[in-house]
């Protein structure tokens, strides 16, 4: 998304942190720059940390079923899909206005700068533009649904 | 009551506030960063919503990410907790503008406390001893000709104002507080060295390069008071808590009673309720003092918010003054008057950070591998932790807040004592180590701390077990 | 005061022992048998020594290895805890002879109080109502023409007691206690078929056969005085517990104070603390009556030691009654009168059992893999478990002591509610799903559970979370 | 110790047990038996359970660097060296009287029922005997000092 990748992330980049942590046997990797607007987070090991689970809390107020692991390394997961994730919290649209159809529908092909949706936060109406040329393979939320920050949008294929 | 609770906080303060809800039967949503995914408060919650990456400053301080959680969640109230947002007049203004309420005081009452020249003006129209400074110059103000506008703006000012007050003084951001944005200066050389730095650092820092100058009290101690007030006029003071343990402004430990006697007690909680009354205070807030050798009293600033230490206030009344914020907030009365304040024993504070005291308190956040905390009589614990939590580097360094009440001060000593020894925390270093040797230290035992303590505290932290 | 105890016990008991004596600054020894090498109080008290096998008759019951072991370490006391030596005459006799202090009663009190028939002998004395039964008949005494044994040897005594007092009646061992060696008998022909059995149960658990009949009250409340004598003839009741959930009589939740209004709750604790006066009563106990419907109260027994339950007594008046049984065992006053005594506020205690609560309470040992208290306001944890401890299959099946103090019922119920949710023990079945629904039960939310309540309690247990 | 071993363990029961532990994989089996007295203890895997440690308590009060393991199970180690250990908490005495020699000294031959020390406990002199005939290797504990159950008094070398 056209907000969040201003300084894409380099594989190669990802390549030599994966070393780095191989190399000193680190389980987490975690890098923050506030210059760039970007975090990489990388964990390595068998499996998530495990962490205590004091009750049994509602799920987060969404209807995805995958957890976000970062929000702007949108291309870690290594396959032929790709995640657009919500950049904030909001309620997403699909379209413009109530009788007006979706910007895209599975299967769309989409161009970079091209809408995506609209997630609305205080009030606002944010344009969600696509940062690169996809084919958009399928709509992970429901229209008028609350969104939050780091939430699969919308699975994609990256297109040359 | 409302029905729903956004806690706009992390660590444990969010998990306070959610209990305080969950007691009251008001649903709860937890906000988080990414680097709080699976932190206690998230998992409390019946909602959690994820609002930006680590940095503060585009999570738990972006307004609108947070806004817009409580819309997205219909909260119908904002707690901010202590610290991010619970002092941010606009953030209060805001979830006003959105009809969402918000658990603490007016926009107006935190915007003059807010600004420490105002505070000051407000606290002396109330009636509340201040120390001699720019803001209340005893001479100048007379030669000045004018009102004295508080700030000092040039050398030659700062130069006149101290050798009026005497020095040593304190030149302060009349925006810093929190123990940030001040400098001491001895002499005239001092002064003007410092006054830029001072002055650049507040434009940094607050966004304003006001100052104002105060006149230092030596081996004060810092004594608060906590307040409590409806939208009805009706204000109690629940008695008031010594935080003089501090270590670079920020206090370590505290207690309640502290060692004023009962007649200066009585005084400084009136004077404080009047103060608050004043400027049309409501909800939970504590008003600090300095305290001199020889319980001379002056006002030190408001904090518009629940605090850190709000549990020892607690342990010694038996009220619960988060869940008092929350009824407050949503317009029910005070139902007992000052009368009904009893202070039952003594409780004391200890804040267990993850810092090392054997090396200049630095840091030490990690993966907590074990934790085995204490309990038995008298023994509370407010904490976020537990065996297996990762602590952030992003966020402060408070680790669990370790709270013993006794019937006296010599019994809440005792238990904090055992209870310090049998707390077991590894995987970070932490200033329980600190904590044991202050609980032998015969300043402390003899009550007679003031806030340079521990500049002279010098126990071999290193050798405890 | 002591320089050093000895903690004849093990679990929670002793660590809450071992907490008392820190505070006082005692030096403590932890006996433990083989299963307990690695238990909390082994590691918390100043020296340990392992007095023998897994069994409890060969370790924490045998007296021996128990003296021996005070005299090996030079202690100078010794804290039986409550269980295993705690009631033992001849246990507080040799600690005695061996110049050991017993910190608990007299074993005269203990001896008195331990025989059911002497007990109520006692208490009848003293004044205290007696529920009718063979050792108070109301007609049969004048009939027989001779001052009553109590005791009933045959079944035509039996019989004839039983038609005097009116069915239903309990068959109860003399030497009986806790919950053990008693029948309940609704006629002549199950009377006829429960009074060998019992009388033979009786042999083989106490080694005496001797039974006596009493009239069973049904629907009954379980409540009980706490009791605190010096040996300088001062005694105070510390309010009254009702401990009506109980299951197979053992006692899974307590609170303080119960429903019994002001008058008669001032009765009541006249009526123990007489009669712990009249047997001269010295150090903590607590005097156990069954309360009808009509809130009239009868002698049920007396517990001559620190029982689980006196937590929520001390939430609600700020004593720590552990600390008080050491300063009357070494000879100090109480410093406070009845008239001192206030109790504060509402508390209530819940047992965390390794027990499964949806498969009949079967016990549960084994590793505990993962360990969260909860915290907060109002919340007391009595725990000897951590993550990673492994609970022998020996002994009780306690794991923790829950309590939660509010200003009232309601508050205090909520805070349960939220500190239960909160608390998460993996790798044995605890009660905790069973307190949880019991907090929702709208029996136990109006006060009118009584000791029958469990036996249709039937909350779907297994579906809560 | 005759007290002690009125019913000796055998080796190949052991045995039976540690192949039932590992047909079972059992990290812990534990046999108490009131009738012979003897109690059973046998832990597998890799390293002792590992426990919280609240604070550093000062340890038992005896001067024996080993922990028992198993007070009965005492040919446990398996190898050439016994362990005789204290079947009760008391004081221990070398000799019969302070002015007389002791007992046994390392070197010393014993033969079955012979006495090996005293064992104080609530003023009663309990005299400990071998339950074999052994070398005495070691003498582990001095003399008058406080011993608890199960603590190693003498290292031995069984003679048949």
């Amino acid at each position: 998304m056209r907000r969040s990748t201003r300084n894409p992330i380099n594989m190669s980049e990802l390549e030599r942190y994966v070393e780095f942590m191989e190399k000193h046997d680190l389980s987490e990797l975690r890098i923050e720059e506030g210059r760039d607007n970007r975090s990489i987070v990388l964990r390595r090991g068998p499996a998530e940390v495990s962490y205590a689970a004091p009750a049994a809390p509602a799920p987060a107020p969404s209807n995805a079923t995958e957890t976000p692991e970062s929000v702007a390394a949108e291309n870690l997961n290594g396959g032929d899909l790709d995640l657009i994730r919500a950049q904030m919290v909001g309620t997403f649209y699909r379209s413009p206005s109530p009788d007006e159809p979706p910007f895209v529908e599975a299967g769309d092909n989409v161009k970079e700068g091209e809408t995506l949706c609209i997630i609305e936060a205080m009030k606002l109406m944010n344009l969600i533009e696509s940062d690169f040329n996809a084919e958009i393979v399928e709509v992970l939320v429901e229209n008028a649904a609350p969104v939050e920050y780091g939430q699969p949008l919308f699975r994609v294929k990256r297109l040359s | 009551m409302f029905k729903k609770v956004l806690v706009a906080n992390r660590g444990e303060i969010a998990v306070r506030i959610i209990r305080a809800c969950k007691e009251l039967g008001v649903k709860t949503v937890a906000v988080f960063s990414e680097a709080d995914r699976d932190s206690m408060p998230t998992q409390l919650a019946d909602e959690a919503v994820c609002i930006g990456p680590p940095h503060p400053s585009k999570s738990y301080l972006h307004i609108p990410a947070v806004i817009s959680a409580a819309e997205v969640t219909n909260a119908d109230a904002i707690h901010p907790g202590a610290g991010f947002l619970a002092e941010n007049p606009q953030f209060a203004e805001i979830c006003g503008e959105c009809r969402i309420a918000f658990i603490g005081p007016t926009p107006q009452n935190i915007e003059t406390m807010g600004n420490k020249i105002a505070a000051r003006r407000a606290a002396q129209e109330a009636g509340v001893p201040l120390t001699p400074s720019s803001s209340k110059p005893p001479r100048w103000r007379r030669r000045a000709q004018q009102e004295p506008r508080g700030t000092v703006e040039t050398e030659e000012e700062a130069l006149s104002v101290a050798r009026e007050i005497g020095y040593p003084v304190m030149i302060k951001a009349a925006l810093g507080g929190g123990g940030r944005g001040m400098r001491a200066a001895h002499n005239d050389v001092s002064l003007v060295n410092l006054f830029k730095t001072t002055r650049a650092e507040a434009e940094a820092a607050f966004g304003s390069a006001e100052v104002y100058l105060e006149k230092l009290i030596e081996n004060a101690r810092h004594i608060e008071v906590q307040i409590l007030a409806d939208h009805y006029g009706n204000i109690v003071h629940l008695g008031e808590r010594d935080c003089s343990v501090q270590r670079k402004h920020q206090k370590l430990i505290e207690e309640t009673p502290s060692s004023l006697d009962a007649k200066r007690r009585s005084e400084i909680g009136n004077v404080a309720a009047k103060a608050a009354k004043a400027i049309q205070y409501r909800s939970a807030g504590t008003i600090e003092f300095l305290v001199d050798a020889e319980m001379n009293y002056y006002f030190l600033e408001m904090n518009t918010r629940i605090q850190v230490e709000h549990t020892v206030t607690e342990m010694a009344t038996g009220l619960d003054l988060v869940k008092w914020q929350m009824r407050i907030a949503a317009g029910e009365r005070l139902d007992f008057d000052q009368r009904d304040v009893e202070i039952q024993g003594h409780a004391i504070e200890c804040r267990i950070n993850a810092e090392d005291p054997a090396n200049g308190f630095a840091p030490s956040p990690g993966a907590i591998s074990k934790y085995v905390p204490p309990g038995g009589p008298g023994i509370r614990i407010d904490t976020h932790i537990y065996a297996g939590y990762s602590t952030p580097p992003f966020y402060d360094s408070l680790l669990a807040k370790l709270i013993a009440h006794g019937s006296d001060r010599n019994e809440a000593i005792a238990r904090m004592r055992r209870a310090l020894n049998e707390f077991v925390i590894e995987g970070a270093h932490t200033t329980i180590p600190f904590h044991r040797a202050v609980m032998e230290d015969a300043t402390f035992l003899a009550a007679k701390a003031h806030t340079g303590f521990l500049e002279t505290f010098n126990a071999p932290m290193t050798s405890l077990p």
